[in-house]
């Protein structure tokens, strides 16, 4: 019933997509995220498990630079995404996050109907020559995303009036459809039902054939199901990041066994 | 008309470099066109504002150097084939910069966040052309007038012969007294008002209701200063004053207050109405959700989440109730003297402009040069309540999510 | 962490959810009055608008129906063309004043051959009857047409203002009694010649299109000039105020880096909107007509100094509406690659585009109905002729409806006193059809979120 | 510039519409643009400069002042003609059903002013009724709308009322015996009591008028001509017995009167279409004759009126 | 490590808290809950699950009459509380929804401090009487939240400053505080790791000693850890009621079955 059908762990490529290095996150005096040294490889999925409130999102944020638009908060270190850093002055955070997307926490559909939802980011972009390329990019996000069927009849309704978890597989069609480079997604199954989990899951499988992938989840077992390796968050501290056959089975850090035995939180 | 026949000129051009713009950023994009950093309407864009702002550029600055005097009024069409000229070499750079690696985008984007902050430059020009406009007059009002009498006298009574009493304390006094009324009014009647629209009233009622009450604010000021003449004042003479004993003028700062109280709602309400309906559902939930009455809800969760737009709602009254003559003149009377008792007549410093600038008295007469210093004077002080206000805002600003 | 309700939560017995227990009555019933301050404040506001709008209605439906006179006038040469030859040029040099004698002829030879007979009756009486703007309709028609001289020819003339004001139930036999402009038996003749068809009251075209007329002729007076000026000065302000309002504040509230300087921008602005408006006539004057030049009594100069004194108007309430969006909006936006531009001309600016135009509608209001930056700048002015078409017309002299209302009520003549509350009434139309669009904008963009 | 443009005095404004009026009907030359923004306004724009970009004329309810008369000529406005139309009567006025009142200008002095002389005595104003100051008047509350400060007409009303009431009434030398000298006696003279009686009007005569409505009991300084529109809601006092009317003033019996002018450019006679003959024609006698439209609208034309036509059509300018 | 420590099945209680009686809900002309018959017994707690966009959330609004803030949203059919219907015009739904507390799906702290967050409901129910006992409430709420010592030195900060497992968890204290009768909890955990899963089931367990909790959850673990009833919902229509055990273990209904077995979302 609960089965772990745990994809074989190909951790074949190499490449290195994301490396942080030294990263410090303040809100405020309040120091978030201390000394974060990560590499994220291409073509994989990378969980990040911690207690709540530990600086997950936080990291997550860093990496397309989503915190530049919390006022308060302050970013130190280095993130590079294929070796340029994306800190840098010259790069342009409009063209970083339209490689690297993101589906948020807190599901926060636009108040337009669910096919604008979906259509904006290939609107934007210019990923669709005419309406019917278009409808196929929306149509194919929403079923890769596990809602299209509960959907098609009512495209033109707001995305706001789904239901909560509806909102949340709207979010990850959104963020799917302008086919990033790197998706970072914070904990998108948090409000879905075991089937639609493994609906998603299964995308998030499909996707890492091209992509990498950034998942932040609660849910062990989806940690051990879907990626290839782990970085496990304490206190703002990176504590442990491996393969995540090695994590799950092998800690190496005291506080990463305690957490994955339940001991704390 | 040459140089309106060169803006239009130009116009064209920057049209055709906008087509220009993006068929050719269709082709060097080739079958991919997410191999471009930009999207090609974003290309086009580029290369129509490189043709259009070079030659905009050579227009103002002709049109400014034409006024100044510097260039002869018959150098119009010289100043329209240079500037044509310019948007051309424009277009033709805009073109040349087409490229995969363009950044059109940031461009296009950059060129137009200009013009917003260019936009923004204007209330910065308005307020030194204002001062400018003002602080010569006024410097030769002290000249001819002492400015400790001004600032300081208690009396105001200009005379033709001259030898007048200026003192601004009186209509200081009176300013704020009647605009401090008519907050009374406006502000509770407004944000109730406003509380029972947006939380209470079905979308009918608020359908039509919202546009009524505006319409409160597009009467015309005569007709309020009739009402308060005719009606008002007469009403508040036989039925307050007389019989409490507090005078018996016909108008009085009350008067004024109420009327213009009543003119001032809409400012209040229309914008608060937006500011609370944008305040985000699932924070009412939350509180509905925790058993608070609606009204709880709005007091204690919605109004402090609205707050810094009310505050801008009720600045923009006071800012109407200080600058606001018609209501005072026939309201509250032309008197200008310092009195507690609301039921007298009263006068504000707008008024005393007004009627200073129009009156017939010598243009040169400290009489007539007083509304310059009595404007720079209104001026500076609202600038010093504005600084609080916005100091008091950013104290006490809730930011909701 | 035992968290039962026994120890600092005051135990509450399942009470019967029909039955409401004091607390909870003591707050509904401050519920009630909440709810009451609300109705009462729109009933407040309701009312005087209601009664507000009453007088002005009252006041000023009379303006829109006009008394005419239909009378056969015999064109006499001898008055009208001494030299006999028919040429214009000859002829123009008569006078008004003139024709005014051979109409007070046609007026009496009217009454005459109806054979009324009015005791007390005097020629001043009769000759009353007729507005002075007559003279002038008969000088016209002839000039253009000088065969007409010598023959006899219906013409349709109005009437004096207090005839006018008499089937309008604004003059009544008792004041007639004191006024010296009018008697009783001018009243009568009046009434005489109606119940005879010749004197007849109609709806008053000619107050939607006439220009301003001096004192001695209110019945001729109309907002047409009022109303192109207004509309001309409108036009300057929506195509400057509302793009230009909405860019500032788009930087502001947007792209500003939040420092020294925005914070100067930001005061500055709300203090721009407490300038009382006559201030900004001042600027007016000295920046566009002394220093750039531009005509005085213009609807260029009049728009842009409206411009000025409205854009505040319209920052304030566009940066409210921009701060109450959500910020999980611009992020989704942003996490999706939109541009930070983007983010705010597709989502923001929709979500806050209810109360961007409450701030138009609001400060249209105030633009339209505002006539002491006017003074200065020359539009508050008798102007009789109308203005060009666009855009030539910017430039020509023009009034203001407020302007024409503010200039009737300060006539002598209590017939002014109905056309400045009919200007009234066309402002206010004018106003709602400038807003209609607006209000129907905004109850499309008004959603929750 | 096709239109003559006009700018300056409220009083004068009625008299140069009816002018503007006739002559837009009568002659080939558009409808000069009338301006009202008070004597000094008017006089400051007409001192701005010569140009297209400045007024012709300036309407003014007083003669120019000397400190006028310099800022024009620094600014090259140095040739003036002065034309003076008629002159304006100040008349009283009541609700047209309260008592007729017979005034001399004593009972204003008496009845206005701040310090009043009772018994030898310099004392403050408490007098409350209008029969307190004189037994003949009626038993009404003394409530007065006198024009504000920024009016001509309050100049006119001090000095030939309020002042020439002191001086009847001896007042003025009871202040001098007090120990004023006398410029201070004259000021005390025109002090008015600040208790309420003496209401400032900032506004016009409509707003006196609808003062009067909604306070019967007042009395209020109008213009002749205004008082002649509006006969049906006024009653006019008299003056030491003197009914106001054009004749009573022209004769120079009823005695508060002011002139009314009007300034031209004379640079700008020959540039500005029509400017000459408007000036002409305004002056004319079909215009501002007896029997012209003016006077029958309330203007007191002026017995010297042919001078005037000379001086203007000579274009005789001030000195 | 995944245990599923359940705790002892003690369906002591026999009396109904609520009972719904043919409940409808549309959404304008989408009908979203079907002909609902369900009793909520007291000092129990009821799991809903259900694939989502099913109808859990509906339901669970119309309870305490949520829903009522919705303008398209109509509810028919009656749901009793305590055998006094809801839906009856005499009954001040304020007072409700003080007896019947709810945690929403998405976190929706106020923008106030922390502290004023929590203590709001007992100050309009005026449940303290001075300070000291509201801090009392307040940390005694936010403790059996998990969040106490998280957030213990930061009370006076921005509740919206939080993290999203924070934020959800600061809700659940802020219902807590008002001590309801009946708490309604939408998907309390789905923000939460597994240990502060773990503390706010045991929040709920100490709950149910009194009160009445009705919890919504895509876990069927915590389904089946916490609740002593069970209600599946598919597709707007409650399709099988019944003790916890029994529906997990002999589901009668054959899409129960699909659905906890997960062929079914
Ligand atoms: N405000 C609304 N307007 C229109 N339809 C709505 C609204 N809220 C919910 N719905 C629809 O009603 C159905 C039930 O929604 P509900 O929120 O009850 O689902 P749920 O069981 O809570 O799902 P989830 O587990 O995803 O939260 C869904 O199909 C949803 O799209
Ligand atoms: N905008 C903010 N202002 C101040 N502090 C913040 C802000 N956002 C997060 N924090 C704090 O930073 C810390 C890390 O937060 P973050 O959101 O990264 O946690 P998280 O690991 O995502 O937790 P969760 O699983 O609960 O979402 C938390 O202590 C949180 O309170
Ligand atoms: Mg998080
Ligand atoms: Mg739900």
């Amino acid at each position: 019933m609960y089965d772990m059908n745990r994809p074989e762990k190909a951790v074949s490529q190499t490449e290195t997509k994301i490396s942080a290095r030294k990263v410090q996150v303040y809100y405020g005096d309040k120091h978030a995220l201390k000394d974060v040294d990560v590499d994220i490889l291409d073509k994989t999925v990378t969980a990040f498990i911690g207690p709540s409130g530990c600086g997950k999102s936080t990291f997550l944020r860093c990496i397309n630079r989503m915190n530049d638009t919390i006022p308060i908060a302050r970013v130190e270190g280095q993130i590079l995404l294929d070796n340029e850093d994306v800190y840098d002055r010259r790069v342009d955070p409009v063209q970083l996050r339209a490689k690297v997307g993101m589906v948020f926490q807190k599901p926060n559909p636009f108040p337009k109907s669910i096919y604008d939802n979906v259509a904006y980011g290939p609107r934007i972009h210019g990923l669709a020559r005419n309406r019917a390329e278009l409808d196929g990019i929306v149509e194919k996000a929403l079923r890769g995303a596990a809602l299209w069927n509960e959907v098609k009849d009512r495209l033109s309704e707001p995305g706001t009036g789904l239901s909560g978890g509806q909102q949340q597989r709207l979010c990850i069609a959104r963020a799917v459809a302008t086919s990033p480079e790197v998706l970072l997604m914070d904990e998108p199954c948090s409000a879905l039902d075991p089937i639609a989990t493994a609906q998603v899951e299964e995308l998030i499988e499909e996707l890492r054939s091209q992509f990498s992938v950034v998942i932040v989840t609660h849910s062990m077992q989806q940690a051990a199901r879907v990626s290839q390796k782990t970085a496990f968050f304490h206190l703002g501290n990176l504590v442990e990041y491996g393969d995540t056959d090695d994590i799950f089975t092998r800690p190496r850090d005291s506080r990463t066994e305690a957490y994955i035995s339940g001991r704390i939180g | 008309m040459p140089l309106s026949w060169a803006l239009f000129a130009n116009f064209l051009l920057a049209a055709a470099g906008y087509i220009v713009g993006r068929s050719r950023a269709f082709a060097t994009a080739g079958p991919d066109v997410r191999k471009l950093h930009s999207r090609p309407a974003y290309h086009g864009a580029s290369v129509g504002l490189a043709a259009l702002l070079p030659a905009l550029a050579v227009l103002a600055a002709g049109a400014i150097l034409r006024l100044a005097g510097v260039l002869s009024s018959d150098t119009g069409p010289i100043i329209g084939i240079v500037a044509l000229i310019a948007a051309i070499a424009g277009l033709g750079f805009g073109v040349m910069r087409i490229g995969r690696e363009y950044q059109a985008r940031n461009v296009v984007e950059h060129m137009v966040l200009g013009l917003l902050m260019l936009c923004s430059l204007i209330a910065i020009v308005t307020t030194a052309g204002i001062v400018l406009s003002l602080v010569f007059e006024t410097g030769h009002f002290f000249r001819v007038y002492d400015w400790k009498t001004f600032f300081f006298g208690t009396e105001w009574t200009p005379r033709f012969q001259g030898n007048s009493q200026l003192g601004i304390v009186p209509l200081l006094w009176g300013t704020m007294y009647v605009s401090a009324i008519a907050l009374l009014v406006a502000v509770p009647i407004g944000l109730f008002a406003a509380v029972y629209m947006s939380e209470y009233a079905s979308r009918r009622v608020r359908g039509f209701v919202k546009p009524a009450i505006e319409v409160l604010a597009g009467i015309p000021t005569i007709v309020y200063g009739l009402f308060a003449l005719i009606t008002v004042g007469p009403l508040l003479r036989d039925y307050f004053a007389q019989p409490l004993g507090l005078g018996n003028s016909g108008t009085s700062v009350l008067t004024a207050g109420l009327v213009m109280g009543i003119m001032l709602i809409p400012f209040v309400s229309s914008l608060s109405d937006d500011i609370i309906n944008a305040v985000p559902q699932s924070l009412r939930d939350g509180a509905l959700g925790l058993g608070s009455t609606p009204s709880e809800t709005v007091r204690q969760v919605v109004l402090p989440a609205a707050l810094p737009g009310i505050v801008g709602a009720v600045l923009l009254a006071a800012s109407r109730a200080i600058g606001e003559t018609m209501i005072v003149v026939l309201g509250a009377g032309a008197a200008a003297q310092m009195s507690l008792n609301p039921l007298e007549a009263m006068t504000t410093i707008t008024v005393k402009i007004v009627s200073q600038l129009t009156g017939d008295s010598d243009f040169n007469s400290p009489e007539t040069l007083v509304a310059f210093a009595l404007g720079l004077t209104l001026f500076v002080i609202t600038l010093a309540l504005n600084v609080v206000a916005l100091y008091i805002v950013r104290k006490y600003r809730e930011q909701y999510e | 962490m035992p968290l039962s309700s026994s120890a600092a939560l005051p135990d509450r017995k399942p009470a019967s959810l029909l039955e409401q227990d004091a607390r909870t009555k003591a707050r509904n019933a401050a519920e009630k009055r909440f709810r009451l301050y609300g109705v009462a404040a729109i009933a407040i506001s309701m009312i005087a608008l209601v009664v507000l709008l009453a007088t002005i209605l009252t006041g000023g439906a009379g303006a829109f129906r006009q008394t005419y006179l239909n009378i056969p006038v015999t064109l006499d040469a001898a008055v009208l063309d001494p030299k006999g030859n028919r040429d214009p040029a000859e002829m123009a040099k008569v006078l008004t004043l003139s024709y005014g004698r051979v109409l007070d002829a046609a007026v009496e030879a009217t009454v005459a051959r109806h054979g009324i007979q009015i005791e007390g009756l005097t020629e001043k009486d009769i000759d009353g009857l007729i507005s002075k703007e007559a003279s002038a309709q008969v000088r016209d028609r002839v000039l253009a047409n000088p065969d007409l001289v010598g023959q006899t020819v219906e013409f349709d003339v109005l009437t004096g203002g207090r005839i006018d004001g008499y089937f309008k139930g604004r003059v009544t036999m008792e004041s007639a009694e004191r006024d010296s402009n009018t008697s009783p038996q001018q009243l009568l003749l009046a009434q005489e010649l109606a119940d005879r068809g010749e004197m007849v009251t109609r709806f008053n075209w000619n107050f939607l299109t006439n220009a301003d007329a001096s004192d001695q002729r209110p019945e001729a007076a109309g907002v047409g000039v009022a109303i192109l000026g207004s509309f001309y000065m409108m036009l300057v302000v929506l195509a400057l105020a509302v793009p230009i309002g909405i860019a500032a504040s788009i930087y502001l509230e947007e792209f500003a880096p939040k420092n020294r300087i925005t914070d100067i921008i930001e005061v500055n602005i709300s203090n721009l909107a407490a300038v009382p408006s006559i201030v900004f006539g001042i600027l007016g004057l000295a920046a566009f007509i002394n220093f750039a030049g531009l005509p005085q009594s213009a609807p260029i100069v009049g728009g842009l100094v409206l411009t000025l004194m409205t854009l505040p108007r319209i920052i304030i309430p566009t940066r409210a509406a921009l701060k109450a969006v959500p910020p999980s909006i611009r992020d989704a936006a942003l996490g999706v690659g939109a541009s930070k531009m983007q983010s705010v001309f597709h989502h923001v600016l929709p979500l806050a585009t209810p109360g961007i135009l409450t701030g138009v509608i609001l400060g249209l209001a105030q633009a339209l109905g505002e006539t002491a930056p006017l003074l200065l700048i020359g539009m508050v002015a008798f102007i009789r002729d109308h203005p060009d078409g666009l855009p030539g017309g910017l430039f020509d002299p023009a009034s203001a409806l407020p302007v024409q209302v503010y200039n009737w009520t300060q006539r002598s003549d209590p017939a002014f006193i109905e056309r400045a509350s009919g200007a009234i009434i066309v402002l206010l139309i004018f106003l709602l059809c400038m807003n209609v669009l607006a209000i129907w904008l905004r109850r499309k963009f008004e959603r929750r979120w | 510039r096709d239109q003559i443009q006009v700018s300056g005095s409220s009083t004068v404004l009625p008299y140069s519409t009816i002018v503007a009026e006739l002559f837009g009907e009568n002659m080939d030359f558009p409808v000069p643009v009338v301006e009202s923004g008070g004597t000094g306004g008017g006089l400051q724009k007409f001192c701005e400069g010569v140009g297209a970009n400045t007024i012709d004329i300036a309407n003014a309810s007083r003669p120019i002042r000397d400190g006028e008369r310099e800022t024009c000529t620094a600014n090259g406005v140095t040739d003036i003609i002065e034309v003076r139309i008629g002159y304006d009567g100040i008349v009283f006025a009541n609700s047209a059903n309260g008592p007729d009142f017979a005034y001399t200008p004593a009972d204003w002095f008496n009845a206005l002013s701040a310090k009043v002389v009772r018994d030898g005595q310099v004392v403050d104003n408490t007098a409350a009724n209008w029969n307190e100051v004189n037994p003949d008047l009626p038993e009404q509350e003394i409530l007065a709308f006198v024009p504000g400060t920024k009016h001509g007409t309050r100049e006119v009303f001090e000095e030939k009322v309020i002042l020439a009431g002191c001086e009847e009434s001896g007042a003025m030398e009871a202040f001098v015996a007090s120990g004023m000298d006398e410029d201070a006696a004259e000021q005390a003279c025109m002090t008015l009591r600040t208790d309420g009686r003496a209401v400032d009007i900032d506004g016009d005569y409509t707003e006196t008028l609808a003062r009067i409505e909604s306070s019967p009991n007042g009395i209020g300084v109008f213009g002749l001509s205004f008082y002649e529109n509006n006969t049906d809601k006024l009653k006019v006092g008299t003056i030491s017995g003197v009914t106001p009317s054009t004749e009573t003033i022209a004769s120079g019996e009823y005695p508060v009167s002011r002139p009314l002018f009007f300034y031209v450019k004379k640079a700008h006679l020959g540039e500005i279409q029509g400017l000459q003959e408007f000036v002409e024609f305004f002056v004319a006698d079909e215009i501002a004759g007896p029997d012209g439209p003016l006077a029958e609208y309330g203007l007191v034309s002026d017995p010297e009126l042919a001078a005037t036509q000379e001086a203007v059509a000579a274009g005789t300018t001030m000195q």
